[in-house]
């Protein structure tokens, strides 16, 4: 069990991509073999997290050197620098490796009855798979360059998934804009490695961040990280191929795509604080990300008001609560060097935003679920052919209002707990960021039941006599997710306690993050 | 389908390409190259035959079905082998020092010894493996679409 | 107890709200049981009625989405022409708006470092 | 001693990622946008490439290496790394090319677009 914990940064990446591989040999020989080892897979995966979760928590960061005698042999005799490539778990990458672990499995028994009818199942549980150890990959990694590889596996395995269905047009222009985007992404990612490695000849982040001097490159290279990272994420204005993309994907894709671009996110929050968080104008880093973050939520809500597919719509809805989050941390971060307004409301700004990914992958992931529910009997996204579907779908219909309170802020569910906590403490840096969040919070509320009278409510209409609720599988997924919204409506504190504060602590404590790689300096 | 001369040719050289791109692969740890290169050499001899041949009377020989268990297994093997180092670390060069590939070489400017390398020879072959199927099927994927005669309006 | 934030600024508990929503809740049921008696279902009295007319047929009488919020949008036209134009759903334009904001996060923050 | 122009590499890696910026932004047919991004990973890969050359350098490769520097052998893995991981993304995007010319029958971005707004 020690072993399994001490190795379990690795095994959390190694796992799904070996079921990856062997996902087509035995998809081969028999369909519900290969359903039973992604399951089981993603299951033991979900295990080791908890288990390394615990572990941090009480120990701290661990870090994990591939390819050396002992895991915590990060720079071998001789040297002065890591060599070697590391993994570097901390509470900010538990955080998101247990909101992955929640959605991964949702998704994939929703994916179950999902796509039950498509062609090429092996391919996309293999691409599912992929997806989930690039993900975990990104989290994890100690290392720019890594974290370039991780971000391509799982964009191209993304891309890939989203054009899955082919026999549909958009799907196929769907996963052409998000991996040109990508690519593109990670190229200027590449790039920005490359002008750090070329003045540092380093690559670990905690490394670099130890000997980076701030000089004109290094701007250059915040800028290329931050804005490739956003436009990854779905900032406002780099939000448009968002919607395009995450509109046509099978629905359980959707939601797991919503967890990538949070991993992006973090990979942002990285950069800004692990790496850049000692001698950048974090006061300026963050006004800019809080800017942007604010016209994120605010256009994206009016835009998504403005649909009438129903996950287009829900895909405006993403972006805009994206924009919440940067909001949060973007006053942490623009307090960053000022310590006793960080600890006044800075923290707290923080912690908010990352409560807000929490409360986003789970209330999102289930209404996009549900979009793709109504995908799944209509056989159409358009709004505007829906009616009275609440006489056949109640299940459906239950768990659509439980995401829609919870994504409106209403109390007591758990989208109101994060969004008090951001209105509360950003209202100290500029009150107008706490106003516009009303509003956009108001928006949201009415968007959402626009959406939910046109599909749900209203008299039976003659064409849909004949459907039936969705199949168990999909219940089961959203299902899922519907508790996870309600455990966190019921303890917020202990969550908060137990997940948040350690990791907005993670992403402020700078210094340990430093010192878990190349040792306490005397 | 090219002349007569031409497929001859390359009926030829694809031997010379293949033995090239084993040689890129196996010697992986000493000279540049390793799995990819010498996979995406053989793959080129491939092309040949693609260009000489017509990709139908290619995708015929070559099945898809075979290259997708090809690539599977050789990414399976390049991962147990990450796993095969757990004792120490994963990717651990466990290989070193034993029998297999495990001549230590010596510091600095040498000969260059065949047996040496531990875990990264066989790794070498695993991608070598992985990247012709993969490539292969690329290839064949792109050719055999046959261009505006499908168009679904 | 639980609280989200212990700086003071902030309180939510949920155990409370739910106490208050049951309370409210039964208030509600209170004044609800003072209402008719006389409803039953599958009668008459649970017919639609509009003002003597004919009913129209559910697809009929279905308010479709585009005409929820029309005021909405007819008050914002301005507003949402103009956020519409960028949206153009072609690949090339969103690289644009890549560069763009990219120039803009560079030069601003080389005149912050310049000023220092 | 002779000059050696260490810095040209930067200045031309510089130049095909502006290149493919501008062919990325202004050519809407998707072919040569896929050739644009291609070219774009070109560039980064001689920026990185560029990087780790010490003049006069050998390749870093221990057998049978005469006397002298050697070049940085962490810049080679890292475009080694990058150019297999650009093959897997053109070939992707040259597939979804070919199912979108078969879906619309156009390559040009602004034909074949379905989604707007």
């Amino acid at each position: 069990m020690a072993a399994l914990v001490t190795h379990s940064p690795i095994l959390i990446i190694a796992i799904p991509l070996l079921a990856a591989f062997l996902t087509p040999l035995i998809g081969r020989l028999s369909g519900k073999a290969r359903n039973v080892l992604v399951l089981g897979n993603l299951a033991f995966v979900a295990f080791l997290v908890f288990a390394l979760t615990r572990d941090i928590s009480v120990n701290g960061i661990r870090v994990y050197t591939l390819g050396a005698t002992s895991p915590d042999l990060t720079i071998p005799e001789g040297v002065m620098v890591p060599v070697r490539i590391i993994l570097e778990v901390d509470g900010m990458s538990m955080f998101m490796a247990i909101i992955w672990t929640i959605v991964s499995l949702a998704a994939t028994i929703y994916s179950l009855a999902h796509i039950a009818k498509e062609t090429g199942q092996n391919r996309f549980y293999t691409l599912l798979l992929l997806m989930v150890a690039g993900a975990y990959g990104m989290m994890f990694t100690g290392d720019l360059f890594n974290l370039f590889v991780f971000l391509e596996i799982a964009s191209i395995s993304g891309a890939a998934l989203i054009a899955f269905r082919t026999r549909f047009a958009d799907t196929q222009e769907g996963g052409f804009k998000y991996i040109v985007i990508s690519a593109i992404a990670s190229l200027m990612v590449l790039f920005a490695t490359g002008l750090l490695y070329g003045q540092y000849n380093l690559l670990n982040i905690a490394a670099l961040a130890k000997v980076m001097e701030y000089t004109t490159l290094d701007k250059i290279a915040l800028v290329l990280l931050l804005i490739a990272f956003t436009m990854k994420t779905g900032m406002i204005p780099l939000h448009m191929w968002f919607p395009d993309s995450y509109t046509v994907a099978p629905a359980s894709i959707t939601g797991m795509l919503v967890i990538t671009s949070h991993a992006c996110m973090y990979a942002a929050f990285r950069v800004c604080f692990s790496l850049y968080g000692g001698i950048s104008d974090t006061y300026v880093v963050g006004w800019i990300i809080t800017v942007f973050g604010l016209l994120t939520a605010f256009i994206g809500v009016t835009m998504a008001v403005y649909q009438t597919d129903v996950m287009r719509f829900m895909s405006y809805h993403a972006i805009s609560q994206l924009g919440y989050m940067w909001m949060g941390v973007g006053v942490g971060l623009a307090v960053l060097g000022n310590p006793e307004l960080l600890y006044t409301y800075g923290r707290d700004a923080m912690a908010g935003g990352i409560f807000h990914i929490l409360n986003h992958a789970m209330y999102k992931p289930l209404l996009f679920f549900t979009g793709g529910a109504l995908f799944h009997v209509t056989g159409t996204r358009d709004l505007t052919k829906m009616g009275g579907l609440a006489h056949k779908m109640k299940w459906t219909a239950i768990l659509y209002i439980i995401g829609t309170l919870s994504i409106s802020g209403i109390p007591p569910l758990n989208g109101f707990s994060s969004k008090i906590l951001i209105y509360e403490s950003v209202y100290h840096f500029h009150p107008i960021l706490t106003i516009m969040g009303i509003i956009v919070s108001i928006l949201t509320l009415a968007s959402f039941i626009k959406a939910f009278h046109s599909a749900f409510m209203g008299a039976e209409l003659p064409m849909y006599k004949q459907i039936r609720e969705v199949p168990v599988p999909m219940l089961i997924g959203m299902g899922i997710l519907a508790f996870g919204i309600v455990f966190i409506t019921l303890f917020p504190g202990q969550v908060s306690r137990w997940i948040i504060y350690p990791a907005a602590d993670a992403l402020i404590d700078q210094l340990s993050y430093i010192h878990a790689v190349m040792g306490v300096v005397p | 389908m090219l002349s007569k001369i031409v497929r001859t040719v390359a009926n030829q050289l694809i031997l010379f390409v293949l033995v090239f791109g084993l040689y890129v692969i196996a010697h992986g740890h000493l000279t540049p190259g390793g799995g990819f290169q010498g996979g995406a050499v053989i793959v080129s001899g491939i092309v040949m035959l693609l260009v000489a041949f017509s990709s139908h009377e290619l995708s015929k020989s070559v099945r898809e079905r075979i290259l997708s268990v090809m690539e599977s297994i050789g990414a399976v093997i390049f991962v147990l082998l990450g796993f095969a180092g757990l004792g120490a670390t994963f990717f651990y060069n466990f290989l070193a020092g034993s029998p297999i590939f495990g001549n230590i070489p010596p510091t600095g400017p040498n000969p260059g010894d065949f047996w040496t390398g531990g875990t990264i020879p066989p790794m070498n072959f695993a991608v070598g493996l992985k990247v012709v199927a993969g490539l292969c099927a690329v290839v064949l994927a792109l050719a055999l679409f046959t261009g505006g005669e499908e168009v679904e309006e | 107890m639980t609280f989200i934030r212990e700086s003071g600024y902030a309180f939510w508990n949920p155990l409370i709200w739910f106490i208050a929503f049951i309370g409210v809740m039964a208030v509600v049921h209170f004044i609800r049981m003072r209402g008719q008696e006389k409803y039953k279902k599958g009668s008459a009295q649970a017919q639609i009625f509009v003002c003597g007319e004919e009913v129209p047929e559910p697809d009929k009488r279905h308010i479709r989405v585009t005409n929820i919020y029309w005021g909405f949008f007819e008050t914002l036209k301005e507003y949402y022409n103009s956020i519409l134009r960028p949206h153009t759903g072609i690949i090339n334009d969103y690289i644009i708006w890549f560069v763009a904001v990219m120039a803009l996060t560079a030069v601003i923050l080389l005149i912050v470092g310049l000023t220092k | 001693m002779e000059y050696v122009p260490v810095n040209f590499p930067f200045l031309a890696a510089a130049l095909l990622v502006g290149i493919s910026f501008y062919i990325i932004i202004f050519k809407r047919n998707l072919i040569k946008l896929v050739m644009g991004i291609g070219m774009m990973a070109s560039g980064v890969n001689l920026f990185l490439v560029a990087l780790g050359y010490r003049a006069g350098g050998n390749a870093p490769i221990y057998t049978e290496v005469p006397e002298g520097p050697m070049v940085l052998s962490v810049p080679q893995a890292l475009t080694l790394t990058s150019i297999v991981i650009n093959v897997a993304v053109l070939a992707l995007m040259l597939a979804l090319v070919i199912q979108i010319y078969r879906h619309t029958g156009s390559l040009d971005s602004e034909k074949s677009r379905t989604m707007k707004g």
